[in-house]
């Protein structure tokens, strides 16, 4: 009958390995081989070529809102590089390069934002899922995914993103709770980016970090430098490889920050400082990790060149690709609704057809 | 062939899904160990072990949102609410997920699966235990809304809804769970989803009634033909949504006169939709008003309250004299 | 008098509120600092400090919730969603508690509080950003569900909304924020709840509609007068829950012919209701079947495809000249 | 740039003080004076005979449905005592010693199970909540009501009751969150009583305790023994008055257990072994707390039995009251939805007005 301090079981740690100026603690270093080091760089830079094309062609009234990524590069890359082909990525909406490594169309993104259902279809082989729009309610899902790969026994993981702002939805604590309750093969992955919109980390949640949340749930939580594409893999891999090995769910905090506008429909300037933004563009995951690259010899300033050519082309026969489908017929918005059309939807149908017949409407936007 | 009450059927439905198609999962709170609070799911998990009837947390959007996961990994999952009235929980899920992911993948996942819930008055249950919300989901796009009235139409149903690709909220009408028997055959018997049935053929007045409704419409036809010789024709609609607008048109070219009977609220309930097809359709055979006997727009009142609120098979005949008398 | 937009209007009607009664809070996320996603909330965290107008975190349960909370401690929290298609995170809550405390506690506790959203298509938004679900609420008893469609009236209405002591829903047609502008006075002015407006006075045909399809809907009218001499009366519902049926049928009785409009989509759509309400009281004078020009029972598309999606004037006129030919 | 334990500032403790035996740590005694010592005595009681008397009922088929709170009268007697006249208390369902000390008439319980909107009404000057149904839903009503009390500068505080199972609910981590988000003067009680009607605490949750969960908050948790009215009462008080004085939060697990079934019609045996139960009964709150009062000189027989027949009296009356308040009007269903009853519903009540007049209803059960 005393009083006395309760330990906890579960780990919570912080993880950096390469800081702001490319200088690596080298007892930590993952000592990646040299394709996959340069493959996490080169999809950061296509994730970042790509950001910055969006931003263009939304302002060019070519797609719609568009909601950057830039900043947050190595958070996203360099976790679902981790991600074996079998396993599956449940993202939030601000990991385009996780996307595109996992082999969706890069157009995929243009569609997305440019107002396109197609923007939200998995390429055949693909195990992931769309953008998840409403914030965090794709957690539950992740869980779900899991739960399924333990039923039948299989040796997969899955991949959860979220945001700093989705970890005070019910969904993200439902969705954490079940996974640590049936000790499922998930590892959610929160891109703490400082903001939400307009609210700051600090306002989201009276608690210091975001991965101490996992204690509520049993499991393991770190904090990692998430502009720091080593401690970022060192971290998913760890967290995944437990996970396949039946030691259940891991909650990864990456400290990153959101470099862009919330969407292109937002002013910044409006709630946060020119100042914090300047502080973060020194700590940008990019250079940090190319100067890292090329002191290791793993990269030197031809092949960055070339990164920079191909990623420019492939991002220019996107955007034609996206430009030549973008004649849509506005009568299919019936066709996906059910495996078989209802009755009622057929006349409803039918109906649609006759008005826009009537209407003239062209085929799409 | 053999006697038994709804919840009987219904384990029966579940027992021929789980074994016959092994991607078929149950989850929920209390369906494992403890058989369901209404013992729905009565020895499964002993039959199926704790992979394919698995006892869950207290969290209605996770189970539902876990389900969502299930389905989209190539499962079949069957969730419980454990009551129609805390679905609420997961009514993000419901609209956001489960309605959307065949859609928004444009056919890449399908969401074949089933969220069942019991609904609806006469238990004596305390707040939030007895209300009848199909307008929920009957107005979301995406779903079937299905809802059995007899312990064979519950198993057949509920069979087909779980080997159906197509996402279904099967509720299941809990005053009519334990209240009588009927034969309901081994074998797995399905029925199509979206299809309503005569219940009993008529030519005065249609009734269009389902669930927990049916019986005191069907007491109120009987009693409208012994005691005033009036032959109702009462439609069970078995899936309100998508609805089967051409069985209840037929019924009414017959008829011209039509109440709609539910225990939900009249506000936007199926009965003003049955109405509006009604008139999109058949107009002009309408001879009378349509009249609604349904839950009024309050909340339906604790279960001291309950027996004079809810609708019987005296105001169902009194609002048909009304619509035959015009 | 000031010509302004809706949401200049709707910023002075929470102005005028927080001025005039110090209980009345908003809170929301992004409603202080960034002044709301569409700007409604404007120079309002400046005037009244962060007591006042309160930016929350990303929880839509506990916005509801907690302004729950708060109206049971007396104060009249003026909630913000940020888009009507987030606001499902936050259904129990409407459902379980706001809609019932009232009736709970037999009048103990008041629910004087309000949830805004913006609902509808027609601003080039990702999926969950257009839809119109107002059923899901005008269903559900015990709440307001209220839809102003000019300037001028969404400033009556919110302001009358804040100090009612009802609970309301009150959503705003986002795609008429800012696509007009109309004359508001300076002076509070507010207008009672659950009444209707005749908006165009007409003989021919009656449209009934509310919120952003006020606008097609007064055109499609102004087009059949212009080229067929049609003279059709328009009803703007303005409070779709409790619904103000006298006025509809008043029109009805007059005109006999009925369009009734809406975005959300068709099966128990408001549409419904209103012609069941239509079909109860005043069956004998209609002429024809009444036609639904309404979203159509699918998700509403994304952006590239809404365009031809969203129910417009021409399709209010087809319908219309179908029930005038009949 | 190393990887090291993160250490959270939140801080979680135990506290037990008077063990299963009577016996009790000095150096921790609050040394309660003996007024405030048997008052939670008397209500431990009372919520008990209550308790006894409604399964009684229930079995007579007087009141429907009922759950019991056998077992836990420590955890919420001791609690609910901390707080002020100008308080808050919100409840989950099995506090019906909070209820009878706030004043609540106790037929107010039997209205609740009885089936009466009676039994949610709160009496005039007394701010607490009615029985919440929906599990964990209520925790966002604490939250608002503890906000509106910061907003409004009042010196007060809330206490919020909720179960094991509902830390679960998406609403619990919501409200929680707010809570310290926004520094409330609220306390979260929760009465862990091993069972969430057939789930077992650890299949809830994968957190060894539930009082860790304050950590994904930022404040502080305690676990107490909660068949313990000291510990109980010591912690918050404690955390109430951190609370008032704008320090934020509290989380507080009362450990307990639940004798009786999860309701009457619920048949524990098909998920828990007798064995347990019989540990628990071991540890039943009140003969050790009646040990302890005797001891300490505040209790003696003649008391006991004094509480005993005022208390046996106390129910009696109730009931008395109960059974002479039962014909109600079905009709009044309606006047209760709005202030003032919209045109519609006038309607409709006029219609069910005629309804029950023709089928001739009486008034009630
Ligand atoms: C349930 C829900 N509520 C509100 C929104 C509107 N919204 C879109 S993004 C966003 C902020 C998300 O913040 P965070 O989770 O930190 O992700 P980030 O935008 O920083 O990547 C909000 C509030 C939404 N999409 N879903
Ligand atoms: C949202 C919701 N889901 C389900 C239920 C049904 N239900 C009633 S009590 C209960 C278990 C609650 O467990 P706990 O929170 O531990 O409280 P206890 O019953 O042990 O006091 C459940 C699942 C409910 N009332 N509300
Ligand atoms: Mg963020
Ligand atoms: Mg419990």
């Amino acid at each position: 009958m005393p009083r006395k301090p309760i330990t906890v079981k579960p780990k919570l740690e912080y993880l950096s390995i390469l800081d702001g100026e490319g200088k690596v603690d080298e007892k930590l270093d993952p000592k990646l081989d040299a394709d996959l080091a340069v493959k996490i760089y080169r999809f950061m830079v296509l994730a970042r070529r790509m950001d910055e094309r969006c931003i263009n062609m939304q302002r060019q009234g070519r797609i719609g809102t568009y909601g950057p990524c830039r900043g947050q590069e190595a958070a996203h890359c360099a976790a679902s590089v981790v991600m074996e082909k079998e396993d599956w990525i449940v993202p939030a909406f601000r990991e385009p390069g996780s996307f595109f490594m996992r082999g969706w169309p890069l157009e995929t993104i243009l569609r997305f934002w440019g107002g396109y259902e197609e923007g939200c279809q998995p390429p055949e082989g693909v195990n992931d899922l769309p953008i998840a729009v409403p914030i965090a309610s794709q957690t539950p899902h992740a869980t779900g995914i899991a739960w399924g790969m333990k039923i039948r026994g299989a040796k997969q993981a899955v991949l959860c993103y979220c945001g700093d702002g989705g970890t005070s939805e019910g969904d993200f604590h439902e969705g954490m709770n079940f996974a640590g309750a049936f000790d499922l093969p998930v590892v959610f992955f929160v891109q703490n980016n400082h903001w939400a919109i307009s609210i700051p980390r600090e306002a989201q949640t009276r608690s210091e970090t975001i991965a101490q949340k996992a204690i509520a749930y049993g499991f393991d939580g770190i904090q990692v430098d998430g502009n720091d594409p080593l401690a970022v893999y060192v971290a998913t891999k760890e967290a995944v490889e437990k996970a396949r090995a039946g030691g259940g769910p891991t909650l990864i905090e990456a400290v990153t920050y959101r470099l862009s506008m919330h969407t292109t429909a937002d002013d910044p300037t409006k709630y946060r400082s020119q100042a914090e933004v300047t502080k973060w563009e020194k700590l940008d995951p990019i250079p940090r990790y190319q100067k890292y690259l090329v002191k290791r010899g793993m990269l030197d300033q031809q092949t960055i060149d070339e990164i920079e050519e191909d990623v420019k082309a492939e991002v220019a026969a996107a955007e034609e690709r996206y430009e030549a489908a973008r004649d849509v017929d506005p009568l299919d918005c019936f066709d996906y609704m059910y495996t078989e059309l209802p009755q009622e939807l057929v006349e409803q149908r039918q109906e649609f057809a006759e008005a826009i017949e009537r209407e003239g409407h062209g085929h799409g936007h | 062939m053999a006697l038994m009450n709804m919840v009987g059927a219904l384990n029966r439905a579940m027992d021929d899904a789980l074994r016959t198609d092994d991607t078929v999962v149950l989850l929920g709170q209390d369906i494992g160990q403890d058989e369901g609070v209404f013992r729905v799911t009565a020895d499964l998990l002993r039959r199926y072990g704790d992979q394919r009837v698995i006892d869950t947390p207290l969290a209605e959007g996770a189970i539902v949102g876990g389900a969502v996961g299930m389905a989209l990994y190539g499962l079949k999952p069957v969730a419980e609410m454990q009551f129609s009235g805390f679905a609420y929980q997961a009514f993000h899920q419901v609209e956001q997920h489960m309605a959307r992911f065949h859609n928004r993948t444009r056919g890449r996942y399908r969401m074949s699966m089933v969220v069942r819930m019991p609904y609806g008055g006469g238990i004596r249950a305390v707040e939030h235990h007895s209300e009848s919300r199909e307008t929920y989901y009957a107005h979301t796009p995406g779903l079937y809304m299905v809802i059995p009235s007899t312990p064979r139409n519950a198993r057949a149903l509920l069979l087909e809804s779980i080997r159906s690709p197509e996402p279904v909220i099967f509720f299941e009408p809990k005053a009519v769970y334990r209240s009588f028997k009927e034969e309901v055959p081994e074998e797995p018997e399905t029925m199509e989803l979206g299809k309503a049935q005569i219940a009993r053929a008529g030519t005065d007045i249609t009734f269009v009634a389902y669930g927990a409704m049916m019986r005191p419409t069907l007491e109120a036809a009987e009693d409208l033909a012994d005691t005033e010789g009036v032959s109702a024709e009462v439609v069970d609609l078995l899936t309100v949504s998508p609805l089967d607008t051409d069985t209840i048109t037929e019924s009414v070219t017959k008829t011209g006169r039509v109440v709609v009977i539910h225990e939900g609220p009249r506000t936007c309930g199926i009965g003003a939709e049955v109405i509006a097809r009604i008139v999109e359709r058949a107009l002009m055979h309408l001879e009378a008003p349509i009249k609604r006997v349904t839950g009024y727009d309050v909340h339906f009142p604790y279960f001291a309250r309950e027996r004079a609120f809810m609708p019987n098979a005296e105001r169902i005949a009194h609002a048909a004299r009304e619509v035959l008398a015009f």
